[in-house]
């Protein structure tokens, strides 16, 4: 047996040289962000972090049951978007999809009752916490197999441009999914028919325990896959919100104008492992403390209050969202487990489940 | 009442739909300006316009997960997916993506698709070309499954298949597509989960579906010759069940046999096979038997393909031989 | 004699085969660094280095592709799919390609691949990575199907899956890692298509595979109780299958049920079903039971998930009522 | 019902701006290539055109059953890769697949006696037309669902590459092939892992009826994608079996001396049908035309005499192949039905198809 074959990566991943963040880019402060819409971004991501800690103390004290998978240090993706898209909008997420699915307006305490398994989920404790899904909202699901709602995402646009609505859809992807076949596919169809969809991969430098650039054959794992489909490579800082938002707000309005997809690859990096019992060991211990400090959420209360926000308000935010969150916990809590009539419902449109008469 | 070939029965299917409801739209490889590779989507292209009917590249994910998208938000769609062996290179969005959203989401959305596909042998064109896959469906919970075996059923369940707002696919059988049959004139609705008794009988019931049928009712004729009355079944939807059908005529005649296309292990007769064997284990005055391709990936030279698929003469030795 | 878990035996059977075989090779996502999602390959990459256990892309049809071609050429692979759900993204590489390749070719190519994936629900990871789809590999021709129950089983049924020269599926049960059991120490190889009865009764037969052997068992020792003697028998192997281990019991206990985790439609348990109605019909003494998670996907919440799977409760009263 | 749709396409392509040839590079008989390997592709292209040609004759005579998808106007590439092949390399192609098998030396007989359904087949009459393989001969099969090969050939590769045996996997597949997600996924697969392997598209242009510029994001659909996999995207006239043959020496000795895989884009058309029964009409007429003027047998015959065969040595091997081509035929038709004795071999390694015991 030969061993002249080509190492797939170092042997211990948490000895490769770490990938470090890129500098804050300070002439973002300067983007045509109305202030308004920064602090709606800023009372966003607080949610977003707040709610997935609970969480992660929900699970520590074992009442979320299977799996979850946190965004935390990654909430400014979901933010920017969140801000750039418009209620009739549509967003298609992974499993890793509670943010997207605050972001878009659903209600903290469904969510949370969701991850708890209760009745009173938003999927009514069928779906869990890797599919999220508020329509009402435009979130239309959270999909737990890699690659499959890339596609799913084009039919949406398609819907929206065969009605002739300027409705735009957003696909958020991480790394990984951009080595899946689905990806290719649904990129080269979105461009031929110039559907007004916007895909994101939040590339977060990671797929579970792998690091991407060693599986993947191009440094930027999307962006470097645009050309292949005509579209260009858009990199974005994804620890910025207002950088995110304001290349979503560009793919977005390209999208409305019926002038096609995008493609935005968003670099990022999760503060802790893939899944619930995951410690991220995996990961050089000075790329997770260069990532850490780079957190997103920090550096944009700094830039608020560079641009003229008192402290106070801030806190104020803070502490409101602190509020919803414990009610949100609550709300959760004081759901049943659902029962037996709700494990026939839904399989069927009339209904029910039967598959006979 | 004309003539139409089951082959062309597609096409005017699926224009009666469209004609009825300005939003269903379709897509799929070659079906547009080719017509479909099998000629079934012919004129559809002239008639309802480009927008409506698209040629797609060869991504199977990508054309299901539209169809999907599309329908979840309002948008009905059927999709063409040319050969049913094909469903394996998009089987995740069929069987993991369709089939549970709605459930999965707590009744959140609807998925009002129709995947059509062309299903089954005695082309000639080897295991990877020819398969019967209904059973892959039918196994699927959160898809329907049907499969006509005549021209009029091929216009009355497309019509019911576009109509339900769940996902169902929608099997042609390829060595059907040249036969013709009469059609009555008119707007044609049939109705899912519906078997026909297709030959009444009281010594056995055989259960047959798409191009097993014609030849069940060969072999039943024959078996007449043999003062053997056997009822024949055309399942045609395999979900939803007729389990009334099936059960009433085990009920009857005490004899169940199926004719399957699919190979054996886990095919739909297995399942039919099982619910008889339970609920109408009373009723039973012999052996459930179940006459099958034999469990073998299809062969593609003539000979050996026409011993593989059931035949007229394989049914009637089967039941002559059992029921004696 | 050394109490294993279920999820080390994994790489303790691995282990066992890869000493053997200097050409065997395993790939997938995770299981090197990292030991796999599950753990269950923890220490393969320190014994056997990085080009005998590969780490992948998140390319599933490119782990079965390559495996495929490396086998046909000469190196036997053992490919990882974390979740069964997840051989959908890749089912035209398993049954089309895998499958079928064999008979295509007239007998000219082996593919010794095992491909190990991860099965079954009571993790509460919801509809798409819970299922039990031990059925969608069993209805397709060339592939050979394996579900072990015990530590043991996954040692030796993995040395027997290795030295098949044909692909082989083997199911590792999600929910039954954890638990521990006696590995009997040196070489362990067993035997594909043997089934074993795990209890011996006369009063009825219940087929079980995977995590639903050990509630059959619990269900069996309260059967016990009622007076009810239940023969229990691990299928463990549905392609080849022990038919004669099954239709032996049944000649003996003139009772058959099935307990299976796939949803109710085309279930394993239709086929075994089918064959007992068929070939021991004379032998039964009262319908042929099946005792199924329900035809729905499978929910996410717990209580709803306990309420989905067969439970020791559901077997325990189907067949006390039933054989009452 | 908006119409502002983009259009997909013209509505009727046999009316689209026809895609003609490029010029023939008068060049390429200069490239260092050995007359008597010049010598040997002229007579494998011989082969390979009256091969097909009685092939679609014995069709015609409602013998061949099944489908056939012939490659007459495509030979110089399976002619150009047969020669720079060595005898242990692996090949893999698609249902079209005629060429790729008899290029790498398998008996015209028994491949005739295939595609007849005969027992005398080289696959025993189990496969046909669409699965010809020749494992003696290192042709590892033809694969008629779209993309798979591309990932099984990866394995071959990689088995070499296990092995420290230098030898390569060659995987032929057509334009529409790439916009499959198994392509995206092999073609990633194969660069991270150095694999010795060569993706060979041959862009005759069309998938079945619809041009391929139609369903494609970029004009070259499978060199504009290289780059995403981080490879030269390499583009050849596939009417010159000279140029096919030099591009493919490169990509070999790339491969065997372990620096990776190559794509290479072999333009090229063909003079009839997708399959056997189609007439092909939806192509424009003087595209249809311009492409059979640039038929490579004639060209290359051109070729070969400016650079100093005698007429009659080409005139002679047109003659022997011509007895090759009835020999195989009348082979073919000496052969039975394979009889039922085969039907239920070969599922199991160990011989038969028994899944019980
Ligand atoms: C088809 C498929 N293969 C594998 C998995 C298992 N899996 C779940 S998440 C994940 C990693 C995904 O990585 P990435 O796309 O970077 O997203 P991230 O989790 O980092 O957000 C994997 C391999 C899956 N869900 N689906
Ligand atoms: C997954 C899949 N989808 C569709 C088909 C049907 N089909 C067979 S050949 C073909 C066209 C292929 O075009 P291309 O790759 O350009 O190859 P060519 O036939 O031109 O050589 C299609 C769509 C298939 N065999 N497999
Ligand atoms: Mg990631
Ligand atoms: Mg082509």
């Amino acid at each position: 047996m030969s061993t002249e074959v080509h190492d797939p990566g170092a042997y211990d991943y948490s000895q490769r040289p770490a990938r470090l963040p890129v500098d804050v880019d300070h002439s973002n402060k300067d983007l045509a962000i109305p202030l308004q819409d920064r602090v709606e971004m800023y009372e966003l991501q607080q949610v977003l972090r707040q709610f997935e800690k609970r969480a992660y103390d929900l699970f520590m004290q074992n009442l979320v049951k299977g799996t979850s998978h946190l965004s935390l240090g990654m909430e400014a993706v979901a933010a920017g978007f969140g801000l750039a898209l418009r209620p009739d909008d549509y967003s298609f997420a992974t499993y890793r999809g509670h943010a997207h699915t605050i972001a878009r307006g659903a209600a903290l305490g469904p969510v949370m009752a969701e991850l708890l398994g209760r009745e009173n989920g938003i999927l009514k404790g069928k779906g869990g916490s890797m599919h999220l899904t508020s329509v009402e909202h435009g979130m239309m699901g959270s999909y737990a197999i890699i690659g499959a709602h890339l596609t799913i995402a084009n039919g949406a646009a398609w819907a929206a441009q065969l009605r002739g609505t300027d409705q735009v859809a957003v696909a958020f992807f991480g790394d990984g999914t951009t080595n899946i076949g689905a990806f290719h596919e649904a990129l080269n169809f979105a461009a031929i028919w110039d559907l007004p969809v916007v895909f994101v991969c939040e590339n977060n430098l990671y797929m579970e325990y792998t690091p991407i650039d060693v599986v993947s054959a191009v440094p930027n794992p999307a962006a470097d896959r645009g050309p292949a489909y005509g579209l260009d490579g858009i990199v974005v800082d994804g620890n910025d919100a207002d950088a995110v938002f304001h290349v979503a707000s560009q793919a977005v309005a390209r999208a409305r104008a019926g002038d096609g997809p995008s493609l935005i690859e968003a670099v990022t990096y999760r503060h802790g492992g893939h899944s619930r019992a995951d410690p991220g060991k995996y990961r050089p211990a000075d790329e997770v403390e260069a990532w850490l400090e780079r957190d997103p959420i920090p550096m944009y209360h700094q830039r608020l209050l560079e641009l003229g926000v008192p402290e106070g308000d801030l806190a104020a935010i803070q502490q409101s969202v602190a509020g919803r969150v414990e009610d949100a916990t609550e709300f959760a809590k004081g759901g049943s487990p659902p029962g037996e009539e709700h494990l026939f419902t839904d399989v069927w449109a009339a209904g029910g489940s039967a598959w006979r008469n | 009442m004309a003539e139409l070939s089951y082959r062309d029965a597609v096409a005017y299917g699926i224009a009666q739909e469209m004609r009825r409801d300005p939003h269903l739209v379709m897509l799929g490889e070659d079906i547009g300006a080719a017509g479909g590779v099998f000629k079934t989507t012919v004129g559809l292209l002239d008639e309802f316009g480009p927008d409506r009917i698209r040629d797609t590249p060869i991504s199977e994910q990508a054309i299901l997960g539209a169809a999907m998208g599309a329908a979840m938000t309002g948008i009905p769609v059927i999709a063409e997916i040319m050969f049913s062996d094909f469903l394996a290179v998009c089987w995740d969005i069929v069987a993991n993506q369709m089939a549970k959203s709605r459930y999965m989401t707590g009744g959140q959305v609807s998925i009002p698709v129709v995947i059509r596909t062309l299903n089954g042998g005695g082309s000639r064109f080897g295991a990877q070309h020819s398969q019967s896959v209904e059973n892959w469906c039918m196994m699927i919970p959160g898809l329907k499954v049907v499969a006509p075996s005549t021209p009029a059923d091929v216009v009355g369940l497309m019509a019911a298949s576009v109509r339900d707002p769940d996902p169902v696919v929608f099997f042609e059988h390829k060595s059907l597509l040249a036969g013709k049959a009469e059609v009555p004139d008119g707007e044609l609705v049939d109705e899912l989960g519906t078997a026909r008794v297709v030959r009444e009988g009281t010594d056995c019931t055989i259960a047959a579906l798409a191009l097993m049928v014609p030849r069940a009712l060969e072999a039943a004729e024959r078996l007449a010759g043999d003062g053997i009355s056997a009822e024949v079944i055309d399942v045609r939807s395999l979900v939803p069940l007729d389990t009334q059908a099936l059960l009433g005529s085990v009920g009857k005649t005490s004899h169940f046999y199926t004719v399957e296309e699919n190979p054996r292990l886990c095919g739909w007769g297995a399942e039919l096979a099982s619910i008889v064997a339970d609920e109408a284990f009373w009723d039973l005055d012999g052996p459930v038997i179940r006459i099958t391709t034999p469990h073998i990936p299809l062969p593609a030279a003539e000979a050996l393909e026409d011993m593989s698929l059931p035949s007229v003469d394989r049914i009637y030795e089967t039941v002559r031989k059992t029921l004696a």
